[in-house]
């Protein structure tokens, strides 16, 4: 196995912004900073880009701008206190981190073992109703970013009945804060499943249009096949995962390899693609939520009804947990995420580390894929990588 | 690129006609869903403002407010929540021990002055005050533990009847830790306890393993806490706010825990007090807890302290009161000795008579009386003079002082107080069957809780709302206890009164009849122009808010002046006599 | 309650209730409002530069031009908002690309050190008049990152806002809400903090300062 | 990955066990702990972290870097990397934590081995002050900016009283605590202390 070739790495000299010996400048390049301030950005983050004519010749990620500090804050916060904040480490995905937290201190508590059956099933159930929602924040951000303007609106407003569902279920659209250690805060409300089924109804009666309008669609073919290929020998060395692994056909998913909450006990299958361009990880996307459908209306059958949703907590201000470390992940829409958690016996944590798709994704893969890319593409490839800067800079 | 797919776009066309999903404007804007996280919402009634809302807050954005002078069981603050911190989490509502906050379901507030945004939900009225939707605590999902770590009982019930060993048997270290991790350390206990002990202190002490932190923390105010350990009537666990929806925490088992890890007080005991009182002498009459606590903290600072005792041993009601399957002997010894090493003088066996009081005044510098209640109240009934008729306490200082009590086979205990339960207790001991007659509810019964169900699984037998109409002899020596039903009948205001049905006689034939129905305080030791000057109506000692009564010098604490008949409360006299002694002698920092 | 020292304007504890010098909205006279610079110079009756001025204003509040700079997590609910299910152009709330186009700058949240400086250098390029809409906890006193090293607490320190919007975060309704509660200050005249900011330019100067401590933002001619 | 000593990785039963038998036989008896199926942690001495990384990169089906973080640990005077390398087909990750001397916070660079290291060395660099010397962008801010307090997630940075110097709050609150306001309330005092 050959390790990675990084002559395409930029032979530049960050700190003096000058090229390193044997790297030529061309004058005619500009520099440009595309970001923070963008309508075409993934978030608050931007891209210094050196540009000759609109051929991007290289570029450098920068982040730092949604920096909060939550590993620090989360240091020196009860357990309990924690659970608020970790939601907010990424935005549009807050249950993720939600269940990682949990989890991870779960394992470190041992209260793993005291997660009840409900618990566990509504875990899952939100996990997968969030992964969908995002899916199609996604799909809809990718037609954006090339100007399109009516799959956006749709593919938005149908996320935003997914948020009514978990308006109803958690109490708030956006920040959930639902699933906590020993299970989730509140059971589900009377007739839940059928308002959900109807949104998912909803939703899957749209996806033929939006195949036309994405996938179908003449320009957004012309616009995304063959743009922005990630090459398939990056794959395991940059650790990449998620849609943009499984649009280059290789079939992995943390729910599948690493099992966990109930997906074992689901059928569902990998959603692979081939072309490794923005169009086989839209093709990725458009089939994981046709996929995630399919799962929600399985767990909404197999859910038990009754039951206890959480498990009995210590008094949570005064929760202490023994000293140890442990890394859990779960799949995200971007990818594999995961915390590193690190305990030291006290009532807070000692450390944690949120490692997430959009790390590589955002710096090392984004930079790579620049040169030679046309600054047209350049919202386009970020959207299809979902660089998401609050979790690269938590 | 097929013609196909330069068409296919075109198909969005078909929805075009289609109902618009388009929210209405800002006039009919949608409800929040049914548990919408939006504004505090707060019962004042039943908040008691434990500030557990503000520990638990990670934006520390609760902060507790005094909005009136606290009572028992309410601190009197309010949490005020500022939305320049909120985040909507709603762990304050989960976590709120007494279920009184909620968010309600409104979340549209808009203003230019950054300053609004905070205000006491409850007490500034907001037009979501009277939302019924919104986020609101649930039974499933406790941030707080509200199940006690059972105590250790002595098992089976059946054979605590034929031992006089301790019932209880005390928590392990694990269990103690675990039980002292349930408290949220709001001190509304420290408002309820009468002597204020630190109590969340201690409990915090405990549970991080440093049982001679929490020794010297419950030593601050209370010189008997393995006696308030075992028998306390505990009013701290009345107001604990995890008891509100859920056991209260077990403070009392808690202290006796940390003091039964040492056998040696001194040894972990230390104290800076500077000796003021050093050349000053105080004479303590009766050697109960109030007593004690004085003449303990006073031998502290210096004093030359003398405690006078009638009976063989000192402790008051709690040696003679309190039977030793609850309170062992060596438990009240290891307590006492810890007084005289540290300086306090015991005269036991010494009844203090008139003449020799006039000779205390001239010999010491101040008194403290706490003889407490010693004279039977009667029952009231014909037949009380009967023989076989006796009182409870008589019956309790006889058994303490090694006496032997015939209880026969069937005995009934008239009341329902703790005196009644111990007396029952005792003489199912000694081998009787007995029933406890009272004359109100089982929930009316002032005697504690536990103690009622122990007597119980012991078998007792509790008989209530029936009213004693009179003893009558019985050949053979028994006695026929006569009694008729009771209704409740409520008047006023105040608490349901008995009374008794007429014309239905019920009899029962006992061998004893033991009368618990309270005792009244007997100052006939006192010279008459005294005991005149500072007794009071009904014969007990009013004194003023320093513990001395109307004779200077003379301090008087305990049942004689509160009548709660509570160990605690006389403590907090004896304490309260110890600031009020320091004054008098004019040693103390308060003019 | 100590009176505002202008020499001490960083002093906090000398103003009484809000945080900019003589409050952080000051109510001038209606004939003010409007015109600054060499408009101020054009002589008019006093009753026409009323009039004038509410016509204005009117159509001030009907064009207002949204910033695209998410600056914190409450930008999430901006796509919402400008797509059908919310539909904020119905309001005639369009999206502007460039602070140059736009007159509404929307504060989404927290905003870290690093955002501030873009932030500062963006609201100074916007051509006046302009506001500053503010969402969420984080820009009223912190929220829940008021211990974070790297965010700032109080917005109206840095930056003159006109309206808050309080949630964390707040729901599309709330911000039209908050949109319509700016569309009737603006017409009344009311919201003005862009005005004046202007006139303490130096006092925001030297808090913007305090953080920024690579202070390299150019100086904008107004 | 065929291994002439010890036969096919991937036909194992148990791939962490067989994993750590091969790290023990070749590099020494470092202490493991197998936390579940597919985690085990090896502490592994500084010396033999980077030849443990190279042999895991080129010669075995652990070819990935999953993340690599630092620990503070104060109060030991040290510092811990932890770095988590993955086997993708295999299902089973490694963290291998090693503890570095806090005074002399160096640590070798693993960029050679994997390009992202740049990343996660460039933060660690600039969160925790730790120095990987040939890793090419140490120093380079990459999060903060104009930052000059000490590295912020060191244990002894006190964020709240850096946000007290710093970061201006509004003003007017004040916190009554409940237990110390009934205890004064009610005249709770000490009688020994």
């Amino acid at each position: 196995m050959s390790v990675f070739d990084y002559t395409t790495q930029p032979g530049f000299d960050l700190i003096s912004e000058t090229p390193n010996a044997g790297t030529t400048v061309d004058p005619k390049e500009v520099q440009l900073w595309f970001g923070p301030q963008h309508p075409g950005i993934t978030g608050n983050m931007s891209v210094q880009l050196w540009l000759e004519g609109d051929t991007i010749k290289r570029g450098i990620t920068h982040v730092g701008y949604l920096h909060r500090g939550f590993e620090k804050l989360m240091e020196r916060r009860k357990f309990i206190q924690s659970f608020p904040i970790v939601c907010r480490m990424c935005v549009a995905e807050p249950d993720t981190t939600e269940y990682l937290l949990a989890s991870s201190l779960e394992e470190l508590s041992g209260l793993d073992q005291a997660v009840p059956e409900k618990g566990q099933w509504l875990r899952t159930l939100v996990m997968e109703m969030s992964r969908l929602q995002v899916t199609l924040m996604v799909m809809g951000g990718q037609v954006g970013t090339m100007g399109m303007g009516t799959a956006p609106n749709w593919t938005y407003t149908l996320r935003d009945f997914l948020l009514d569902s978990f308006e109803e279920l958690t109490g708030g659209r956006v920040y959930h804060m639902y699933i906590t250690y020993g299970g989730v805060r509140r059971d589900l409300t009377p007739g839940f499943a059928q308002r959900l089924e109807a949104t998912l109804d909803r939703i899957e009666e749209r996806l033929p249009y939006l195949d036309d309008l994405i996938l179908n669609s003449a320009v957004f073919q012309q616009r995304t096949q063959g743009v922005s290929v990630v090459p398939a020998e990056w794959a395991d060395e940059l650790g990449i995962t998620g849609p943009v692994l499984r649009a280059m056909g290789v079939a992995r998913d943390t729910r599948r390899d690493y099992p966990y909450l109930k997906y074992p006990e689901l059928d569902f299958k990998v959603c692979t693609a081939t072309g490794s361009d923005i169009y086989a990880r839209t093709q990725v996307r458009r089939a994981e939520i046709a996929e995630s459908i399919h799962i929600i209306r399985q767990i909404l059958q197999m859910m038990p009804q009754e039951g206890p949703y959480c498990a009995k907590l210590p008094n949570m201000l005064t929760w202490t947990i023994p000293a140890g470390s442990t890394y859990v992940r779960a799949e995200s829409s971007r990818g594999e995420m995961g915390f590193v958690m690190v305990t030291d016996g006290s009532d807070t944590i000692r450390r944690v580390h949120l490692r997430g798709p959009s790390y590589t994704n955002a710096v090392t893969i984004l930079e790579r894929m620049l040169p030679g890319m046309n600054i047209a593409d350049l919202s386009a490839t970020m959207v299809s990588l979902q660089t998401c800067p609050p979790e690269i800079e938590r | 690129m097929s013609l196909k797919n330069v068409i296919a776009p075109f198909s969005a066309w078909a929805r075009a006609v289609q109902k618009p999903f388009t929210v209405p404007t800002a006039e009919t804007f949608r409800p929040g869903a049914d548990r919408y996280r939006g504004w505090h919402i707060n019962d004042t009634e039943q908040c008691i403002g434990c500030g557990t809302c503000s520990d638990i807050c990670q934006n520390s954005a609760i902060d507790m407010k005094p909005v009136d002078e606290p009572n028992k069981g309410d601190s009197g603050l309010r949490p005020l929540v500022d939305y320049g911190r909120c985040c909507w989490c709603a762990l304050c509502v989960d976590v709120c021990p007494s279920g009184s906050l909620g968010l309600s379901s409104n979340y549209i507030w808009i203003d230019r002055d950054p300053d609004v945004f905070r205000y006491i939900p409850g007490v500034d009225r907001k037009e979501w005050d009277s939302d019924e939707k919104g986020w609101r605590k649930d039974d499933g999902f406790n941030l707080v533990d509200p199940d006690r770590v059972p105590m250790p009982m002595m098992m089976p019930v059946e054979d605590r009847v034929k031992t006089w060993a301790e019932v209880v048997l005390g928590y392990t270290e694990a269990e103690a830790r675990a039980e002292a991790a349930r408290c949220v350390e709001c001190g509304l206990c420290v408002a309820a306890c009468p002597a204020h002990m630190h109590i969340p202190d201690y409990i915090a002490a405990i549970r991080d393993g440093h049982y001679d932190v929490a020794v010297n923390h419950i030593y601050d105010n209370n010189p008997l806490p393995e006696m308030c350990g075992k028998v306390c009537t505990r009013r701290c666990e009345d107001v604990c706010s995890i008891g509100v929806n859920g056991d209260p925490l077990a403070i009392r088992w808690l202290k006796r825990f940390a003091t039964e890890q040492f056998s040696d007080l001194s040894a972990v005991l230390s104290h800076e007090q500077p000796q003021i009182g050093t050349g000053k002498s105080v004479a303590v009459i009766g050697g109960g807890p109030g007593g004690l606590t004085t003449a303990f903290y006073l031998a502290v600072r210096g004093f030359k302290v003398t405690v006078f005792e009638a009976l063989p041993q000192v402790g008051g009601a709690t040696f003679f009161g309190i039977p030793k399957y609850r309170f062992p002997l060596g438990s009240l010894e290891k307590q006492i000795k810890l007084m005289t090493d540290w300086g306090v003088e015991i005269k036991t066996n010494h009844k203090v008579e008139p003449d020799e009081f006039k000779q205390l005044q001239q010999d010491y510098d101040a008194i403290y009386i706490g003889t407490g209640l010693l004279k039977p109240s009667s029952l009231r009934a014909e037949g009380e003079d009967l023989p076989g008729v006796m009182p409870a306490i008589e019956m309790l200082i006889d058994h303490h002082l090694g006496k032997t009590v015939e209880v026969g086979q069937h005995v009934v205990v008239v009341g329902g107080g703790n005196v009644a339960i111990d007396a029952a207790r005792i003489s199912r001991r000694l081998g009787a069957e007995v029933t406890i007659a009272y004359r109100r509810r089982l929930e009316d019964m002032p005697a504690d809780y536990e103690e009622i169900e122990d007597a119980e699984a012991e078998g007792v037998h509790l008989m209530t709302q029936n009213i004693p109409l009179r003893v009558e002899q019985l050949p053979g020596g028994r006695l026929d206890f006569i009694w008729g039903p009771a209704e409740m009948i409520s008047e006023g205001g105040g608490r349901p009164r008995p009374k008794l049905i007429e014309g239905i006689e019920n009899h029962l034939a006992v061998d004893k009849v033991i009368v618990a129905i309270g005792q009244k305080p007997d100052l006939r030791w006192l010279p008459a122009d005294v005991a005149e000057q500072i007794s009071n109506s009904w014969g007990g000692i009013t004194c003023d808010e320093n513990g001395m009564t109307a004779a200077p010098g003379v301090f008087a604490g305990g049942d004689l002046v509160n009548s709660t008949a509570d160990a605690i409360s006389a403590i907090a006299d004896g304490l309260k006599a110890v600031d009020g002694i320091i004054n008098y002698l004019g040693l103390g920092t308060k003019p | 309650m100590k009176k505002f020292d202008p020499d001490r304007p960083w002093d906090l504890t000398t103003l009484p209730t809000t945080m900019a010098p003589q409050g952080s909205r000051p109510h001038a006279p209606v004939e003010d409002q409007c015109f600054l610079g060499a408009e101020a110079d054009i002589k008019q009756p006093p009753k026409l530069q009323e009039a004038v001025a509410t016509i204005k204003n009117w159509f001030r509040a009907s064009s207002l031009n949204v910033l695209a700079f998410g600056t914190g997590c409450g930008a999430i609910e901006l796509r919402p908002l400008s797509t059908s299910r919310f539909d904020m152009s119905r309001f005639g709330i369009p999206g502007a690309p460039t602070p140059r186009q736009s007159n509404v700058f929307i504060i989404s949240g927290y905003l870290s050190v690093k955002t501030l400086t873009r932030v500062i250098r963006c609201y100074e390029q916007m051509p006046d008049p302009k506001w500053v809409v503010a969402l969420g906890s984080c820009t009223i006193n912190g929220g829940m990152y008021w211990d974070s090293y790297n965010t700032i607490k109080v917005l109206d320190l840095y930056l003159p806002v006109d309206v808050y919007v309080s949630g964390c975060m707040p729901r599309p309704e709330a911000l039209i809400a908050g949109f319509q509660y700016l569309m009737d200050d603006v017409k009344k005249g009311k919201a003005n903090g862009w005005h004046h900011y202007l006139e303490n330019l130096e006092w925001y100067r030297e808090n913007q300062k305090q953080v920024i401590t690579d202070w390299d933002l150019p100086n904008y001619n107004w | 990955m065929f291994d002439i000593n010890h036969g096919n990785l991937d036909d194992s039963p148990d791939v962490g066990q067989e994993i750590v038998r091969r790290i023990h036989d070749r590099f020494g008896d470092f202490p493991a702990r197998f936390q579940k199926a597919d985690l085990v942690r090896l502490d592994v001495p500084q010396k033999d972290i980077i030849p443990v990384l190279s042999w895991l990169r080129t010669e075995t089906p652990f070819v990935q870097l999953t993340h690599l973080t630092a620990v503070d640990w104060l109060e030991d005077g040290q510092f811990e990397l932890m770095y988590l390398v993955t086997a993708p087909d295999l299902m089973v990750s490694l963290h291998l934590c090693v503890r570095l001397d806090r005074a002399k916070a160096e640590a070798e660079s693993v960029f050679n081995l994997w390009l992202q290291a740049e990343t996660y060395e460039q933060e660690i660099n600039e969160m925790f002050g730790i120095h990987f010397p040939g890793s090419p962008r140490q120093g380079v801010p990459f999060i903060l900016e104009g930052w000059r307090d000490m590295p912020p997630m060191r244990r002894d940075f006190d964020t709240v009283a850096y946000c007290d110097r710093t970061h201006p709050v509004r003003p007017g609150r004040e916190h009554q605590d409940s237990r110390v306001y009934v205890g004064r309330k009610f005249g709770e005092k000490g009688y020994l202390k």
